[in-house]
């Protein structure tokens, strides 16, 4: 795409088509009814002229018939989509080496920095976390256990809230790291609204810098979570290390103050 | 049909005696060890239930919602073995002061002593002598009354495969349904058994094994899972014997055993006639921390009760996988299936009862992917000839590309027909951004059927030559096995050093740390358990 | 889904939860300007919060980097599906049997129904009007050339309008069928709209019933093009034939007269 | 390293026996006629280019848009030869009537005669004696010019080929592009190379195959596929060049000849160093009703070409599976192969050129249709064991279910790397809804990666046992082949009674219908034709 063009459309196998490939369930038996169903919400959505190319009836058979109705749809959208408008949360901040990590923490905070990480609530999935504090990391880099200026504790799964503020407290933790994996009804949300709520509560200004991740995360979402960061899905444990330099030593955001030094 | 490997004969009976080796030293421990939910178990099989309506946040704490039950009030079990405990201590179980209550006429009725406990008006004390003895046959005849249900649910489970008709061949195609309301699971998995599923297992909610109790009612607010309740099992296993009429065969229904409950949890599937569990030796100490005396202690219990239920077992080496490296600690998978038969079968379980896991999570990039799965799994059921094996889908590598995951579920389903595999746990092609969708199970189930009824018969041309890769890969997995087991059986802790050191899915798991150590007590000489009694007796 | 509710939302695992699937390119390389872009597009579309759950680049390796991305998107759409206002193109005829079929015939007609079949413009796949017409038939339904009522010729392939409207004169044709099956650059729907025009022009009022078939077509879309009926994908020749009997012998329609009779 | 089957030896043998026999008539009346095409496709080799200006509507008419060329231009080889067949007649062939217009002074050159055509001067009469002789001789080395560069195409061709390097694997990794426009198609096949497609075949619009001229120019305007012109040809060998060279692997270029314009769309590809191109002796005549003697003269010449030129012929018995049942009529797929095998060779074609085309186009729902597809597929691999066969992907029974439809594109391409296929084709999910988008393609691409990398080895351990289920059908098959050929060697008319009866596609074409009748003219006993002089040359 030639540098200078804002707006496009998705491409199907023309520039400019538009076309989407959609799936969704319906909670109508199969047959003619569902069909425009599945047509009036892809219009919707605004894909015109939709093509139903494919349905099925679910949990029919037996006794009674289908009550639900699988549908693929392909179509073109008539939405544009404005490059400049995309709201990115770019890297504000330069990746840095380790070493650079490490030099700058050494110049900057003149001693370790405290880092808790956790998976809170009744979240088991160590995996994330792990992957972004053990030695062994991800991705071919390291995680921020190998940092000689970083103290980490990584507190393990089905972390409680409570009991994460009180450790941030006793152990003067500059930034509190917490994953989220699971996201049915919304369980990542809801916990890490519970997480910025309990610090704001138990610390406010003082309270440490908070990240959360997972996978399933939207990285924009940070301020209306209450948090400082989100890191989604593929992160790398060097990233994680320079928005902590960046966010804790580099450039202080005036809203999220670090904790007062010891 | 199956293609089977030509495993070294010499090697495979040294690794059982290996196991078995290793193994001892855990058999000793739960034989010696009684435990919170154990006794709470013998309650439950007495015919003890409900919860003490003065306890549990009703719908204001987590867990708990407008429209369902109140998932955090403590059930009447957990109140009366609180109470023995405070007042004479677990140490002779919970049967002898319970019945020595009731047979002494301090109450009528077990009921009664537990709203006794509620009222704070019980007094326990552990009978000696003749005492004793009215105690424990008044005891042993209330478990005995549980058990027969136990009996009577397993003849039922035999008459309707018998009437029904069963699943149509092997593997059994096994399905998820996690919705976290029960109302929602219900209609989800009679559509799943309408599109050929052999049994549907419903995912318990994020966190329900770390409760020290077992919730109760029909329950719509887990996370990512529905709650295990006698309710909840009840309402699914009859939901599935509609469908089974319908469809003129048997849909089989699983759960979840393992957690801080695995006895208690035994025992509602033994008594609402579920028909396979998850039951794993070890899955709690190392996925949730539960610590491994109280588990050691608790599993050995429960799968006493599922052999007696008739229960198939399915363990839990697939998870190893999922923290671990599928080829690096291929072996680990191995010898934890040996350590789970071993153990399985000192609990009385039968080999057609030993669904053994393990599972196809090697990282499909891998050059040869695809062999080396089938040489794990022609291991596997080389070794186990006589286990139905339980067969799990790649989700480690599976991505939000749905389109791949789509295409890796139909090869894994495809090495499960070529392996023999019993029980085939089908993969979602959402499986690295949702729990399963209604479409979703059925999808899987259309990929399962396409791979199935098109390529099942290639087991005809699958002949993997001796001395070719496949062959190769499953001998040194097999040695790798045998020369770890050699290792474990070496310490005088046997397994309980060895999940110490990290052996299994890379996580470390000291003796004494971990949930629920204080629910372990070491039994007396004279303490009484009549179900373990009564289980025991069937057996010798 | 019990009779009565009349609006619904796709379902994933919940009742109401609204979740769908999506896919598309766009044409941006991969990164956080894509995922930014990929998120304004479904967010258009009323999927809120989207999730992309995949993604990657197209066309990249060798010598420059990709210049589209690939993404999977899950999430809930906001909008919801309005079962009563759906316009189902429902059969409005009975379904009649091959018999009750040439019996209509006979009785309203009094001669042969005149039915001539192609697939016009340079589209070749004659496989689906010869599922209509053929005797062999689909789906376990005779073709049209079963009825001993009815004379059918099937012009085959590649037949030009200018063709086929000289056929239909010279043979009196009471119904043509065409079909498309070609949709790239809505071929089918220029064929169609040119097909009905030059009808239109050489008989006017005069004009064989049009009906036109493929699997891309959407049913509803008849009026617009021109003609008097669009059967979709897994058409019937029952479905054909009872339609031919409903409009041309059955109950007429005012817009639709057939031929004068001869 | 692949599975093969022992087909009976003796019936291999008489099956190629009754191939030539049927075939027979076909050869002998392609060596008695020529045709439009044929003669345009000698002025082409002489060098002839361009179109007649005043001719075509521009962009008023379909098939031409604003931004593309006009595609209804008249190419000068067409004014040319009509020209002659008016004055008089083609049954000398075209070389001698121009060459002696050329020779006796009436035009400078080749380019000027077209144009005295265009302006309504050309006179031309057929030479005898010297003159005759001299036509001949400047004729033959005007034609060996084109010959000349269609050597030089091959030439280079293996020189890049060992310079970059060639495709990693077998299968080839085959492509479609199908936009309808020249510059989408470049970058998506260029895309596609770099995602690892091996050769990229540009499909044609609809209908350019009933088209008696080849259009020109790049063009911008087809629908569901790109018009074959030469300047197309060109821009796209040139941009696979450049991938070529930036992936150091040759990616190779696939396009179409069968249509009206045979023997002229196989010279443009000689000239402009294709490496592929779709060449059945009886498509056009199938599936587009083109008159079976034309496409028959035509088939022959364009044949030589390609075997002059390198480059490696596709058939297409795929396509009678998109309208026949493919188990039943699985063994009329045998026979085509068998007859284009034996028209190919005696167009001079070599073992290493002859893609013999199958598919996989069992109903998915058909029990065993796996099983069935590795048993088809693995009797093309026995009986052509030095043939690299084009192996197609399900279309028929592809619905817009694309997640079915990846799933099974898998198992067409387990089914290719199990049974030794030569060119794989890759399958679309879309197949049934759109000509592939760029995404689809990539997807595809994906697919067969994992496919090849993760189980290709698998043919070690595919071994179908004789007298096994794929052995038996196997040999059904080849045994209702013979069968089928002995019933069409009895005819006189052989192959072209067989076509008229409606063998192949279940499609009936007599020998007298379809398009292109016309343009068939019987050869006099002086008729001459420099190109298929120096083309059999070679060959003696
Ligand atoms: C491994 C795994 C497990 C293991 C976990 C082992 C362990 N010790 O963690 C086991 C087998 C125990 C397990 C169990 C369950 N699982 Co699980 N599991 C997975 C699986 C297969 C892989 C997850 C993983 O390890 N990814 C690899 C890591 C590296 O990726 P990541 O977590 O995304 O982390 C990266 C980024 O997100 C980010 N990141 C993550 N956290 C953080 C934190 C910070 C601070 C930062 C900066 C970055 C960051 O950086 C990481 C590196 O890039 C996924 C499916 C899948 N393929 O994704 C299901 C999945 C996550 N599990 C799921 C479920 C439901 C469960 C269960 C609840 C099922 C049940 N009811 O029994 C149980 C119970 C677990 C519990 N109580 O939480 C669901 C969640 C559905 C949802 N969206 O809500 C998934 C998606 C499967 C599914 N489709 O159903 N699971
Ligand atoms: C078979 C087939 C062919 C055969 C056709 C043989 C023949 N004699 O028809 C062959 C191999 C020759 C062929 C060639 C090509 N094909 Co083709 N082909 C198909 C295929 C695989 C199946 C179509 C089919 O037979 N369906 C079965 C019939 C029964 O279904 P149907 O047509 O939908 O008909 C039903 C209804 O729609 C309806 N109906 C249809 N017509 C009518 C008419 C009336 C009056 C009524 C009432 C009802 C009705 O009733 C029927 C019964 O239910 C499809 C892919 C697919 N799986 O769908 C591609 C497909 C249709 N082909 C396609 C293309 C592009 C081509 C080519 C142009 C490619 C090329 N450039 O070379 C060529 C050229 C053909 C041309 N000039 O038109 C594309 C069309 C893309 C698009 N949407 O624009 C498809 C979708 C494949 C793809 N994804 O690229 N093809
Ligand atoms: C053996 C075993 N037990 C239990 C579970 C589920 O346990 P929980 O409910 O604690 O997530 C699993 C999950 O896969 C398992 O494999
Ligand atoms: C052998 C052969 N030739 C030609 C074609 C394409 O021909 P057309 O351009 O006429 O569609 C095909 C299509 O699949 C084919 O198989």
């Amino acid at each position: 795409m030639p540098d200078g063009i804002d707006v496009v459309r998705p491409y199907g196998d023309t520039t400019g088509d538009g076309m989407v490939q959609l799936s969704f369930t319906l909670p109508v038996p199969p047959g003619p009814r569902a069909e425009g169903a599945a047509l009036q919400l892809a219009g919707k959505m605004g894909i015109a002229p939709a093509m139903v190319v494919h349905s099925h009836g679910i949990g029919g058979g037996g006794g009674g018939g289908a009550a639900f109705t699988f549908f693929v749809v392909y179509g073109p959208v008539r939405h544009l989509v404005d490059l400049a408008a995309v709201q990115v949360e770019e890297r504000a901040y330069p990746l840095l080496s380790p070493g650079e990590v490490d030099g700058a923490i050494r110049a900057g905070l003149h001693r370790q920095l405290v880092v808790l990480g956790a998976c809170i609530g009744t979240d088991a999935h160590t995996v994330g976390i792990d992957a972004i504090l053990n030695i062994k990391g991800f991705a071919g880099e390291k995680g921020l256990e190998y940092h000689r200026e970083m103290r980490v504790a990584n507190l393990g799964a089905q972390v409680t809230v409570p009991e994460l503020v009180a450790r941030a407290r006793a152990e003067r933790a500059d930034a509190v790291l917490v994953s989220q994996v699971v996201t049915q009804r919304d369980a990542h949300l809801r916990n890490t609204r519970e997480l910025a709520a309990a610090f704001r509560e138990a610390m406010g200004e003082a309270r440490p810098l908070l990240v959360v991740g997972g996978p399933r995360f939207d990285p924009a979402m940070a301020a209306e979570l209450g948090v400082d960061r989100v890191f989604g899905r593929g992160t790398t444990p060097g990233e994680v290390a320079s928005y902590l330099v960046h966010a804790l030593i580099g450039s202080r955001r005036p809203d999220t103050p670090a904790p007062e030094d010891p | 049909m199956t293609a089977r490997l030509d495993l070294d004969p010499a090697l495979v009976t040294r690794a059982r005696e290996l196991a078995a080796c290793a193994a001892q030293p855990v058999v000793d421990l739960a034989r010696a060890h009684t435990t919170v939910s154990v006794e709470r178990a013998v309650l439950r099989l007495a015919g003890l239930t409900g919860t003490d309506p003065v306890t549990g946040d009703g719908d204001r704490r987590e867990g708990t919602a407008r429209d369902g039950t109140a998932t955090d009030r403590v059930p009447w079990v957990n109140r009366v073995v609180d109470a023995v405990r405070d007042q004479v201590g677990l140490e002779h179980g919970v049967a002898l002061p319970v019945w020595h209550a009731l047979a002494s006429g301090a109450a009528p009725d077990l009921q009664a002593v537990a709203e006794q406990v509620g009222a704070g008006t019980a007094r326990f004390v552990v009978p000696t002598g003749a005492g004793a003895e009215r105690a424990r046959d008044a005891a042993r005849a209330a478990v005995a009354a549980g058990l027969a249900r136990v009996d009577a649910n397993r003849a039922r489970r035999e008459e309707l495969v018998a009437r029904l008709g069963d699943a149509p061949r092997r593997p059994w195609v096994y399905l998820i349904v996690a919705t976290g309301d029960i109302h929602e699971d219900i209609p989800q998995a009679q559509a799943a058994a309408r599109a050929g599923a052999d049994v549907i297992a419903v995912i318990r909610s994020t966190g329900q094994s770390l409760l020290d109790y077992v919730p109760e009612g029909a329950t719509r607010t887990g996370y990512a899972g529905t709650y295990a309740t006698q309710e909840n099992f009840r309402l699914m296993r009859a939901a599935l014997d509609d469908v089974s009429a319908e469809l003129g065969r048997y849909v089989r229904l699983t759960n979840y055993a393992s957690g801080l409950c695995m006895p208690e949890i035994a025992v509602l599937a033994g008594l609402e006639r579920l028909d396979m569990m998850l039951n794993d030796a070890m899955y709690g100490i190392l996925f949730r921390d539960i610590n491994p005396r109280r588990t050691f202690v608790d599993q050995r219990f429960s799968r006493m009760v599922h052999a007696r239920a008739g229960i198939v077992i399915n363990t839990g080496e697939d998870n190893y996988l999922t923290t671990a490296d599928a080829v690096d600690e291929a072996h680990t998978v191995t010898v934890s299936q040996l350590l789970n038969e071993t153990l399985a079968k000192e609990a009385g379980l039968e080999d057609w009862q030993l669904g053994l896991g393990h599972a196809f999570e090697i990282d499909p990039d891998l050059p040869d992917s695809f062999r080396l799965e089938l040489a794990h799994a022609l291991l596997a059921r080389s070794l186990f000839p006589d286990a139905p094996l339980k067969w799990m889908p790649p989700t480690k590598h599976m991505t939000g590309d749905v389109f791949r995951g789509y295409l890796l579920d139909g090869f894994f389903n495809l090495a499960g027909a070529l392996t023999g595999q019993g029980i085939l746990l089908v993969g979602m092609m959402t499986e690295a951004v949702v729990t399963p969708w209604l479409s979703d199970r059925d999808l899987a189930l259309r990929n399962v059927r396409y791979v199935l009824d098109a390529a099942g018969g290639l087991v005809e041309d699958f002949a993997p030559p001796p001395g070719g890769f496949i062959d190769r890969r499953a001998d040194s997995v097999l040695r790798e096995a045998v020369a770890l087991l050699e290792r474990i059986a070496d310490h005088p802790q046997g397994l309980i050093q060895a999940i110490a050191d990290g052996t299994f899915g890379i996580t470390r798991r000291p003796p004494d740390g971990g949930k629920g150590l204080d629910g372990v007590v070491a039994l007396t000489a004279e303490a009484y358990n009549p179900a373990l009694e009564l289980l025991e007796a069937v057996r010798a």
